[in-house]
């Protein structure tokens, strides 16, 4: 069993491409449950963090530093009562936050985690996630018209207005990068799918490619790579219906969009879907122009030094966590009533110091890395969408069919033609 | 002039539409009940998609009666009502009235007073535009300025509350003068909040005067003419941002006003955006009539002679102040006894809510948040 | 590597795809007939993964069920009208409708019935993982003309919808 | 179990081209209609796909262009059909009996 266990791991396919059915449900079901674990994460950490950028707390009650939050929200919204309407359109009420919670982790099927860390290495990787994510209008579309009242169908359409225009612009900086993959220019990327000058639309390919042209797209061709990150990196906000784009649940004016009739179970589940969707989108712009699960400067500080130093990483942000939780468990309040509370932080910092140090050692340290470097990429994407909401006003529904319409998509057909200009020359 | 009758709007309600093709209206009740009316305020939006093509406030759902129960409390029991009209701006509310009423019986607050007086209404105009600032960034969508003014504001309450022992409705001002001699070191904490907010006020601007959604948001919205704002009575920075230089603290100072040394920002072309600054100008110029003030702040009695009874003699008066919203008016019609006869309030905010309409017709919807927060009504003082 | 479970697979989704469109030709209230149609699409998209064309499955999911979809669901709240759904659905030909394709159905069955010895059942093995590349290849060489055709096909049609359906302003 | 082969796929195909002839030619609704037009070209796209496993790639490419053709044919459809019942404020086609109003 275990040797079964450490043969799979050394070998270098993904599941899927193996047709090993056991190991693709056992990564499914990791991906499932770490998405849920991040999304539960987010809610935390989204809640402490904008609490901070507005000169607040944010929860404190709940456990330490409101640690616990999450799962009294939870357990909240799981005992409230489940409203439907008298008047909506049951089944469509019953499917549409399923719909989108199903698009939001289906997607995850084939992001690359690390070069044998995906589900399966579908040929049409990418454009599988957009058109999964793309998928995730219906459920919102389906929300809003069930509910049969005013504001959650305005909300709909415009939601779905939003998305179908930004997914064009989306797609046009995607495509981009698409092209770049197949234009190298230095003639080392000759081998393995995208051979012959093709490009590939392969998640793991796509990072493959950044490792054998040495760049992340990002910087290829600076600044066209910049400018289609930059493309995305909007579109991807607007995709996912975040501030300042978060027009279709602006709380001021719809109250709150398609989910404005929906509590309890159903309301979560959407809130499930909006989370992990976000997720999965920047680990599309992680995947695309950011080198996916490569470690930052692959071709400047070479050499087994820097191997090390860059995979002593994961272990070192364990135990920097561990020693923020213990500055807290310091900090406490020396009374009787919080002695449970300093008790439970110090056995999370002795948790994650023990991750932390578990992480130092040599083959798990090796196989960790991939992930870690995938994931603080996306982490600092969820960053960004935390401070977007901090610091932005809303745009007004023309202006954001101004900005998707006039001013992305005219930037994307340019960035696109000169690149392909550029990297035939 | 023009006929402000033009700009009453009728729409007509009777027939409902069932679909959502642009070629029918679409009738939409926002409110009384909704986040971004401020209170219980009912607009009933005719719209052609997102199009505005009509408004219709309904307002009374706060209706307490204010002007007649005035005509049944002695002038000095009325006093506190006045506070709940405007209770974001209680101190203003409370000067106007004490004014009127001193006009009416002819005393003269003593000086130092006075100086109490301006001190405490500008910072309560301070407090009113820093609520006002959040609301109104809140409603376009932008969460963080709400907690960092009210941080601030914060302060300006404690201020409040050392003086009188109130935060929100305070109370401050008695007929003929003040009740409370200022507290041991109110000098020194008016003082401190002055150089505290005065970097605060730009950090508000850094996080909004230049920021581009802000400025998309705001431009161009919103937008009334001079012309428009005098026919339909407008008042205070609604007015000024239009362009129009008219503030009764300049124009027919009273309390101490014409002591100090300060300017009326006015704007140009009367939109959102203009009214934004106005406001945040109008803020430091607050700051600058309170830093004046308590440098010469006078010594000497805070109460005029006035009667045991308050028995203003049979006439009329009106009276009116810059409150933060606009001109505060007060009609006060004595028959010789202890109360009031008739008493007239004149909003700021009923009057300027009438703009909303002319402000809004051919907007977005998004652009009514918008136009109703820049109103900065306050739903109290418009239903009284 | 052969897929595992093929039969079960093909089964379940072509009964989801019949059951939808069954669905969609029976369903009083527009919106269900079009969610059920979705259901249609999703099942063919899995057929096509099936057959070895992933392709064609990623444009059919981001194309017919996330664009075309989404536009029939937008027209369908526009002109939805409670009063329609109350109406008689199925026009006065219903019957010869209904002859004209159970008659249909049955030339089908008889075609397959007779020309089953037609369809080779070798399968040419088709390498999935170069699909794309492959379909790329085809449509930009051999197919380049129609595919210029098809990109003006699209512009005629775009201008036509914004014609038709713009509001006239008298 | 029987294996799949080319003929299942054709059943399957056949199967939704009848629904979809059923739908046009019995449904009142033009919305339901052009759904129905729509299942039409998937049942075609099906046999294309499935042929295309039997003789090369070109199957593919053709549903390829019949998914275009079909958004084309979606966009101009429902454009006529808001501009129909923008006018006459239904969405039956036995009641579009006039050439102009």
């Amino acid at each position: 069993m275990l040797n079964y266990i450490t043969d799979y791991l050394r070998s270098n396919t993904t599941p899927g491409q193996a047709g090993n059915v056991l190991w693709a449900l056992v990564y499914i079901l990791i991906i499932f449950g770490g998405v849920s674990l991040a999304v539960v994460a987010m809610n935390w950490l989204e809640r402490k963090l904008l609490a901070h950028f507005q000169i607040r707390l944010g929860p404190m009650r709940v456990g330490p530093h409101g640690l616990l939050q999450p799962i009294a929200d939870a357990i909240k919204l799981l005992t409230k009562e489940d409203i439907i309407p008298s008047e909506a359109d049951k089944p469509v009420f019953w499917i549409a936050p399923v719909m989108i919670l199903m698009t939001a982790f289906s997607a995850y099927v084939v992001v690359p985690f690390g070069p044998t860390h995906a589900v399966t290495d579908m040929n049409i990787g990418i454009l599988f996630m957009l058109g999964v994510s793309s998928l995730s209008v219906l459920g919102i579309v389906m929300a809003g018209w069930a509910s049969n009242s005013h504001y959650p169908l305005i909300g709909a359409l415009r939601s779905s207005a939003q998305m179908v225009s930004y997914e064009i612009a989306m797609g046009l900086a995607v495509v981009t990068v698409i092209l770049m993959t197949s234009l190298h220019g230095l003639g080392i990327y000759g081998t393995g799918a995208g051979a012959a000058g093709t490009g590939t639309l392969s998640m793991i390919e796509i990072v493959k490619a950044q490792l054998a042209q040495q760049t992340w797209f990002v910087f290829k061709f600076f600044p066209l790579g910049l400018i289609s990150f930059f493309i995305f990196a909007v579109a991807m906000v607007a995709e996912t219906n975040r501030a300042p784009f978060d027009l279709p649940e602006a709380e001021s004016e719809l109250t709150a969009g398609f989910h404005t009739e929906y509590s309890g179970l159903r309301w979560s589940l959407f809130m499930l879907g909006e989370y992990a969707a976000m997720i999965a989108v920047s680990s599309i712009a992680a995947t695309l122009w950011l080198g996916g699960w490569l470690r930052p400067f692959p071709n400047t500080l070479t050499g087994d030094t820097w191997d090390l130093v860059f995979s002593l990483f994961p272990g070192l942000t364990f135990l920097g966590l561990a020693l923020i939780a213990f500055l807290g468990v310091i900090r406490m309040p020396k009374h009787a009533y919080f002695r449970l509370q300093t008790l439970g932080l110090a056995g999370f910092a002795a948790v994650l110091a023990l991750i932390g140090l578990i992480l130092f050692i040599p083959p798990v340290r090796d196989r960790i890395q991939d992930i870690y470097w995938f994931i603080a990429k996306v982490a600092i994407f969820m960053y960004l969408y935390i401070w977007y909401r901090a610091t932005f006003p809303r745009y007004r529904f023309d202006q954001l069919m101004k900005v998707g319409w006039k001013v992305l998509l005219p930037m994307g057909i340019g960035v696109l033609l000169v690149t392909a200009i550029v990297g035939v020359l | 002039m023009t006929d402000a009758t033009k700009y009453m709007s009728h729409l007509e309600l009777g027939e409902r539409d069932e679909t959502f093709l642009d070629s029918n209206e679409l009738i939409i009740n926002m409110g009384p009940q909704h986040p971004a009316t401020h209170g219980v305020l009912r607009v009933i939006l005719k719209l052609d998609g997102e199009k505005v093509l009509g408004t219709e406030c309904v307002i009374g759902y706060l209706h307490r009666g204010v002007e007649k129960i005035a005509e049944n409390r002695t002038y000095t029991m009325f006093n506190p009502y006045v506070d709940r009209m405007d209770y974001v701006a209680a101190v203003s509310n409370g000067l106007g009235y004490c004014e009127a009423v001193e006009k009416l019986m002819n005393i003269q607050a003593p000086p130092r007073a006075n100086y109490i007086r301006v001190i405490l209404t500008e910072l309560n105009r301070i407090a009113s535009h820093q609520l006002w600032l959040g609301t109104h960034a809140l409603d376009i969508g932008a969460m963080t300025p709400l907690f960092y003014t009210f941080r601030d504001r914060e302060e300006i309450l404690k201020i409040f509350e050392k003086y009188c022992g109130a935060r929100l409705t305070t109370h401050a001002f008695r007929i003929g003068g003040c009740q409370y001699e200022t507290y041991d070191g109110f000098e020194k904490d008016v003082q401190n909040f002055v150089t505290f907010v005065r970097p605060k006020i730009d950090e508000y601007e850094a996080l909004l005067t230049s920021n581009r959604i802000w400025l998309e948001r705001t431009r161009e919205v919103g937008k009334i003419s001079a012309k428009d704002c005098i026919a339909l009575g407008v008042t205070g920075p609604v007015l000024r941002a239009s362009g129009v230089k008219w503030d009764i603290r300049k124009a027919q100072p009273y309390a101490a006003y014409s002591e100090f040394d300060f300017e009326i920002p006015i704007g140009e072309k009367g939109d959102t955006y203009d009214r934004y600054l106005v406001r945040m100008a109008e803020m430091r110029q607050s700051l600058r009539i309170v830093e004046q003030a308590v440098g010469k702040i006078p010594s000497g009695p805070i109460m005029a002679k006035v009667p045991k009874v308050i028995k203003p003699p049979a006439g009329e008066i009106y009276h009116s102040i810059e409150a933060p919203k606009g001109e505060l008016g007060y009609f006060i019609v004595s028959d010789g006894s202890t109360q009031p006869y008739r008493l007239r309030v004149r909003p700021p905010s009923f009057v300027n809510l009438q703009a909303l309409d002319i402000m809004v017709r051919g907007q977005l919807v998004a652009d009514v948040i918008a136009v109703i927060g820049t109103l900065d009504i306050v739903l109290g003082e418009v239903d009284r | 590597m052969e897929p595992v479970a093929t039969p079960f697979f093909f089964y379940l989704l072509s009964a989801l795809a019949v059951v939808g469109g069954v669905l969609v030709i029976t369903r009083r209230n527009p919106v269900h007939s079009a969610l059920s149609l979705i259901l249609t699409l999703l099942a063919l998209a899995g057929l096509y993964l099936m057959l070895y064309a992933p392709f064609v499955a990623g444009v059919q999911i981001i194309l017919y069920a996330g664009g075309i979809m989404v536009l029939f669901l937008f027209v369908i709240m526009l002109v939805n009208l409670e009063r329609n759904q109350k109406e008689e659905q199925f026009n006065k030909t219903w019957l010869v409708g209904l002859v004209a394709a159970v008659a249909l159905g049955t030339l089908f069955v008889i075609v397959y019935a007779k020309g089953q010895a037609l369809f080779p059942e070798r399968l040419a093995q088709l390498p999935e993982a170069q699909n794309t590349q492959q379909v790329a290849v085809l449509l930009y060489r051999d197919y380049m003309f129609s595919f210029e055709i098809a990109s003006l096909l699209l512009l005629v049609a775009i201008i036509g919808a914004v014609v038709m359906a713009k509001k006239r302003i008298d | 179990m029987v294996p799949i082969t080319t003929l299942h796929y054709l059943v399957v195909a056949a199967c939704l081209f009848v629904l979809g002839v059923v739908g046009v030619l019995t449904r009142r609704n033009v919305v339901i209609i052009l759904m129905s037009i729509e299942l039409i070209l998937n049942a075609v796209n099906l046999n294309l796909v499935a042929f295309s496993r039997l003789y090369g790639l070109h199957g593919q490419i053709f549903a390829i262009f019949v998914i275009t053709d079909a958004a084309a044919e979606a966009a101009v459809g429902l454009g006529i059909l808001i501009a129909f019942f923008r006018n006459k404020e239904t969405v039956n086609v036995d009641e579009v009996d006039l050439l102009k109003w």
